[in-house]
């Protein structure tokens, strides 16, 4: 484990606070979105949802690509928008990303190893010619690359998943503490994907590097991720450890997200039948109140009329959902 | 999406702010532009005029005279006032050089010749180009194909002005066939109804053919690169597999898709048409709006040069503005617009 | 110091692979850049090919036709058409590329800063932009034209350029904006590289391509509206361009008395100046579109 | 292979490159039977969906149908002319296309793209009223009659997608060919338009082929499955079959590599790099990736053969003890 000189009074490594971002005139693509990451243990943090939930657009404010409408990003305690220059290098030092299309994210003009060149360049890192090539090739190994393979290849030349790992390498030779990983594995096929899964594994548990770990794939964030945040429309719709929200899910989009998962089981089929409402297609359905209600079999006038809170409904287990109003009460 | 709805107005609103920004610039230059040309329009006219005998015996009293007969007296900064005032009131003010007749009158009689036959020569054009073109970019193979792209490759590097001298010196000079100049045989005033159209055609089908050939290669190069990329895309896969006719898939998916950026291109086109005009008609001196400009500027008329200037930037802006509001209508993507 | 240098190298070494890659491809471009290159050439040996004044009059004989001795004839003026038709393209050639860069130059840094700063910045410079877009040129330059009394081929260059700016500013910020949005941007943005860095390290040498064919554009578009001016009169006094060339010889009815030696070889090379620049503008594209295609494998 | 709607044997189709031949399909045969959903699944880049097109001999170039045979219930698809082709099309085998947004014409109202489908094969005069037809269809799979009149950008990816179904079925035909007709959809969606598909399928009683990569889906979909690898089947059999008992090393380490929502398990992936089509390795293209390679795959291409009744499996395992129920090589 990496010797952390704990000099934080708590150990908040990341604090977002009522985030909100809205684009243009349409509804807000992200809401009054709160999160804290800890210092303590390395964790990886799923952020699921479907596309149009706003987890991209998360991880993008977070990475400071965007400015929030409101709300605020804190860093070891320092909001990240009034940072100095030299602040927001020390911030992106510690804080490095993967990207979702491994075809995109390679300057095509340059040699695939230009990432690295550009990351030790920008954070000066290697002092001479050998020291960076050697950093290169330690972070290659890492992922299980072969050096000799990757570094003189132009883009173009490589698969996509050789791509996606050389960027995850990218991100382990800065040795930052979290690392925003934005889709890392949808464009990848099953096969290739599980490796780079694995590599995140042991990114977390043998050089203590915490992930955000955004993807619409719910099986894959069950498999590696420790905590968990479903997105609907912008805002939580349940959130707490992955095991319980996925085993046991208690918010009635979670439930129906994870019945409508195909398991590759041929016996255990789809049962009844599932209706989408026109107007919730076609994405008009801008409510005041709760988000779900157009499809949720439970919806009550309540539910209607405000934003249902996140009540908990476990052990730091949250669904934001009217039917666990008593809940707290009793509580 | 229908004309009236409330989000298409909007979609016009924000669209109509910048054109009268622009507009506002524009008058502006137009005032200001002219004044630059060294000289001013009352010595020239004088001294045009004592070159005709006329006698100009105490000068200073003349042009004194003219100059408040012209608005030309006091700083420019009144006269701005005066040209802004009276352009609101649709008065473009008397012409210097002609002098009885005002700007206004001088434009009407100009207008028709170049819009008649630049608009009708461009429009031609683009048809036929634009046959040519999904003609080239169906079917690839054949050997004709590559011999029409690359005629018209080398033909849209062809000035019109040089294609209009090639044409007078084949079909006026080897071959007398087409008048070279003016628009109507002079005689011809005295026709009437459809032999004075005759003449007309007659007299404008040189000019007309330089405009065409020059830019149908343009159209050619275009619709065919258009046609080919559009023939790529999915849809049209689709359109195969349900097993639509060819002249089907051609007209209905491909044409129809092809044709919309090139319905811009030539709004875009029509807008500029007046910058084309200047050479063509001095060359077969033809009385329009081009030849107007350089008589104006000659004989350094700051009226008639702002209405000529004003003229066409307002057919620019026309232009625009008439496809911007056009296009959505035909193109269903984008319905309330915005970029 | 040392950190620059390794990410250095790679700017070169890419630009190596760039350029090879490039010439092997494409028939079009080596047709328009050898039309282009041995046109230059002859311009600028002029001075051997054609060691006489071409534009003192009455040296030779008057509307002599091609011979042995005077290559292509010689005119009413008594000027040899040959020698004028090498310093009139040395000339027009100038003003073309002359011009053609210094709308570059202008065009692009307007294009790229309004394209990656954004906001007021933006607002303005595309304003400004769109203005001189929608205003007709060719009137303004005439009016222009008119107003300087002795024009000279310096003055045509500065009157041009004017003009040439707006339509690679225009093209140059959609490009900056569409290039900014691309993933390996936010990977540069991540890598701690400085604005300025990212647009020369990481935004330009993509544009390279559109550099070269926004330059073939905007040095034709100048010879055009060149050419245009020297044939209403409006051009050099002082020097022979190939533009005058041909105004001369409509002001002497050249082609009615049948001297075509005078008028057409001009107009050829006129053409044949902007048929080369239009392959070269067309092999680019080629080149450089499907490689981007091609780019993502199967 | 009476019963079969669909005959594909021994199918080739190659794309021609400056440096070669890519065998995107090399040498497929498969069979359909009448009604039945059969699933096609295998990794990017396996020919699954060039096989799909060349049904339709909608193969593109550089791409070309070299060789083999497609028998569509007794009619020879590769002998067809052009004319005859065009009337094939659509009337006895239609095509539901990948999810991507691009498939509806954007200019042309949806119910008159569907009524082109009508148009292309039918008479004027047996059309009759061709808007109530469509907008039953439309009825059929879940739309409103106000989307005959609309436009595809007004439409949801799930919408357009459920109108390229009803496409599909116009003109009733025998085979419906579906390539990663929910590739781009969200989990809820895609269960929807997926159920929307079956529904439709077993109204019409078509044979239905499913190409996906992703195998938890196919599995809740099809009766019967084929796994491609490299261009070649690597293995055929009803689904059940296939989850429970997979033969082929390849599937089995897909089926390893897939997570599920019901128990963690540790994640197997399949080492080594996706095969390259342009040079395949010699022998079995997979022995590379194989972690039962043997020295025989590396020379000899293993044929698909019956080692199990209806299950058809192309490994060299199997084939030294063909017909005996052995557990598997020497």
């Amino acid at each position: 484990m990496r010797n952390r000189t704990e000099s934080k009074m708590d150990n908040a490594v990341l604090e977002v606070k009522n985030l909100t971002k809205v684009f243009g005139s349409s509804p807000a693509a992200l809401e009054d979105f709160s999160m804290t990451l800890f210092d303590d243990k390395p964790m990886i943090t799923a952020i699921a949802g479907e596309s149009g939930s706003g987890k991209t657009t998360l991880a993008r404010l977070i990475l400071d690509f965007i400015r929030p409408s409101s709300g605020e990003i804190f860093w070891r305690g320092r909001n990240i928008h009034k940072m100095s220059k030299k602040g927001l290098m020390a911030y992106r030092r510690e804080c490095q990303a993967v990207f979702q299309d491994p075809y995109s994210v390679f300057n095509p003009f340059y040699r695939a190893d230009h990432v690295f060149n550009m990351a030790i360049s920008g954070f000066k890192l290697a002092r001479s010619r050998a020291e960076a090539t050697r950093m290169k090739e330690e972070a290659l190994e890492v992922v299980g690359l072969r050096p000799e393979e990757i570094l003189s290849k132009y883009p173009h030349q490589l698969s996509g998943g050789q791509r996606q790992r050389i960027i995850v390498a990218r991100a382990f030779m800065l040795k930052p503490r979290l690392i925003v990983a934005d889709e890392p594995v949808s464009m990848i096929d099953a096969s290739l994907r599980a490796q780079i899964l694995e590599i995140m594994l042991k990114l977390k548990e043998d050089f203590g590097i915490s992930f955000l770990f955004i993807t619409h794939d719910l099986s894959t964030a069950y498999q590696i991720s420790d905590r968990i945040y479903m997105l609907y429309r912008g805002s939580v719709a349940e959130t707490g450890d992955a095991t319980g929200v996925i085993n046991d899910p208690q918010h009635p989009y979670t439930q129906l997200l994870i019945s409508s998962i195909p398991t590759p089981d041929p016996s255990a089929k789809w049962q009844e039948e599932v209706e989408v409402s026109v107007e919730e297609e076609m994405g008009k359905g801008d409510r005041v109140g709760c988000k779900f209600y157009s499809r949720c079999p439970h919806a009550t006038q309540i539910c209607n009329e405000s934003h249902p809170p996140l009540y908990p409904v476990g052990d730091g287990h949250q669904a934001s959902c009217y039917l666990y109003r008593e809940l707290k009460r009793d509580k | 999406m229908s004309p009236l709805s409330s989000t298409y107005m909007r979609y016009i609103g924000r669209k109509l702010i910048p054109y009268i920004i622009t507009v506002f610039v524009a008058i502006t230059a137009n005032f200001f532009i002219p004044r630059l040309i060294p000289g001013d329009p009352i010595t020239v006219m004088l001294s045009r005029m004592s070159l005709s005998g006329a006698s100009t015996a105490d000068g200073a009293e003349i042009v004194e005279a003219y100059k408040k007969q012209f608005g030309l007296d006091g700083s420019w900064l009144t006269q701005y006032k005066n040209y802004i005032l009276n352009l609101f009131q649709g008065d473009l003010g008397p012409s210097i050089m002609a002098f009885p007749m005002t700007v206004h009158e001088i434009l009407m009689t100009a207008i028709p010749w170049t819009i008649g036959l630049l608009v009708v020569a461009t429009v031609i054009s683009w048809v036929l180009g634009n046959l040519l073109g999904v003609l080239i970019g169906w079917r690839r193979e054949s050997k004709t194909n590559s011999v029409i792209l690359y005629l018209s490759l080398c033909l849209n590097q062809v000035p019109y002005y040089f294609i209009a001298l090639i044409l007078v010196f084949f079909l006026a000079y080897t071959l007398p066939i087409f008048p070279t100049t003016g628009a109507y045989s002079v005689i011809g005033t005295q026709y009437e109804g459809l032999r004075l159209v005759v003449d007309i055609v007659y007299h404008a089908t040189l000019p007309a053919l330089s405009i065409i050939i020059s830019f149908i290669g343009y159209w050619i190069i275009t619709m065919r690169s258009l046609i080919i990329t559009t023939l790529g895309e999915d849809y049209i896969l689709l359109a195969e597999a349900k097993g639509l006719k060819r002249s089907v898939i051609l007209s209905k998916y491909a044409f129809r898709n092809a044709l919309l950026p090139q319905t811009a291109a030539l709004g875009m086109q029509l807008g500029f048409v007046l910058n084309g005009s200047i050479l063509l008609e001095i060359i077969f001196n033809y009385p329009g709006i081009g030849a107007l400009l350089f008589l104006a500027i000659g004989n350094v008329d700051y009226n008639l040069m702002q209405g000529i200037l004003l003229l066409t930037v307002l057919s620019v802006l026309s232009a625009n503005l008439i496809l911007e509001m056009v296009y959505p209508l035909i193109d269903p993507r984008i319905s309330h617009g915005g970029d | 110091m040392l950190n620059v240098a390794v990410s250095g190298r790679d700017v070169f070494d890419a630009f190596k692979g760039t350029l090879n890659f490039v010439f092997r491809r494409n028939a079009r471009l080596s047709a328009g850049f050898t039309i282009i290159f041995c046109l230059l050439l002859i311009a600028v040996l002029a001075p051997v090919i054609a060691p006489y004044d071409a534009s003192t009059v009455g040296l030779h004989l008057l509307d002599r036709p091609p011979s042995f001795e005077h290559l292509l004839g010689t005119d009413t003026l008594g000027r040899d058409v040959f020698d004028q038709l090498i310093h009139g393209l040395r000339q027009s050639l100038i003003i073309g590329i002359f011009t053609g860069l210094a709308g570059l130059l202008v065009g692009t840094t307007v294009g790229i800063i309004s394209g990656y700063k954004g906001g007021w910045v933006d607002d303005l410079l595309k304003s400004v932009t769109d203005v001189f877009l929608v205003i007709p040129t060719i009137p303004l330059l005439v009016v222009l034209s008119a107003f300087v009394r002795y024009m000279t081929v310096p003055y045509m260059v500065v009157i041009l350029a004017i003009f040439a700016w707006p339509f690679p500013a225009r093209t140059f910020r959609s490009l900056v904006l569409s290039y900014r949005k691309r993933e390996y941007i936010n990977m540069a943005k991540l890598s701690g590289l400085s604005d300025m860095k990212i647009v020369f390290k990481e935004v330009l040498p993509n544009m390279l391509p559109y550099v070269s064919t926004t330059l073939a554009n905007t040095i034709s578009a100048a010879i055009m509206a060149a050419v245009f001016l020297e044939l209403l009169g409006l051009g050099p006094q002082n020097t022979i361009t190939l533009g005058t060339m041909v105004y001369w010889a409509m002001e002497r009815a050249a082609l009615i008395r049948g001297l075509l030696w005078w008028v057409f070889p001009p107009m050829i090379v006129i053409v044949l100046i902007f048929i080369g620049l239009q392959l070269i503008n067309i092999g680019l594209d080629e080149v450089f579109n499907p490689r981007l295609r091609r780019g993502v494998t199967a | 292979m009476s019963g079969s709607a669909l005959a594909i044997e021994d199918l080739k189709v190659y794309y021609w490159t400056e440096r070669g031949p890519i065998k995107a399909v090399d040498g497929v045969s498969l069979s359909v039977k009448k009604g039945e959903r059969f699933g096609i699944v295998g990794e990017s880049g396996c020919g699954k969906s060039t096989l799909a097109m060349s049904l339709l001999r909608l193969i593109k170039p550089p791409g070309t149908i070299e060789g083999g045979r497609i028998g569509l219930d007794g009619t020879e698809v590769l002998d067809l002319n052009d004319e005859e082709l065009r009337a094939v099309r659509w009337s006895r085998i239609s095509l539901v296309p990948q999810g991507s947004m691009n498939s509806l014409n954007p200019v042309v109202r949806v119910g008159s793209q569907i009524a082109d489908a009508i148009k292309a094969h039918t008479a004027s005069r047996e059309r009759g009223d061709m808007k109530e037809q469509i907008t039953e269809l439309l009825g059929l799979v879940g739309l409103p009659s106000r989307v005959y009149r609309m436009y595809p950008h007004e439409l949801s990816g799930g919408m357009k997608q459920r109108v390229c179904i009803a496409m599909a079925i116009v003109l009733k035909p025998q085979v419906i060919i579906a390539d990663e007709p929910t590739g781009s959809l969200d989990v809820v969606i895609q269960r929807v338009v997926t159920q929307t598909l079956v529904k439709v399928q077993e109204r019409l009683a078509a044979s239905l082929m499913i190409i996906g990569h992703d195998m938890g889906y196919l599995a809740q979909l099809v009766d019967r499955l084929a796994v491609m690898y490299a261009g070649k089947v690597a293995e055929v059999g009803a689904v059940e079959n296939i989850y429970n008992d997979p033969l082929h090393p390849y599937t089995q380490l897909l089926i390893a590599s897939v997570p599920s929502v019901k128990e963690k398990k540790k994640l197997l992936g399949i080492p080594g790099l996706p095969p390259n089509l342009l040079f395949p390795p010699p022998g079995c293209s997979f022995h590379p990736r194989c972690p039962e390679a043997m020295e025989e795959c590396r020379e000899q291409v293993p044929e698909l053969r019956e080692v199990k009744p209806g299950r058809f499996v192309a490994c060299h395992l199997y084939h030294a003890d063909v017909g005996t129920a052995g557990e598997g090589g020497e």
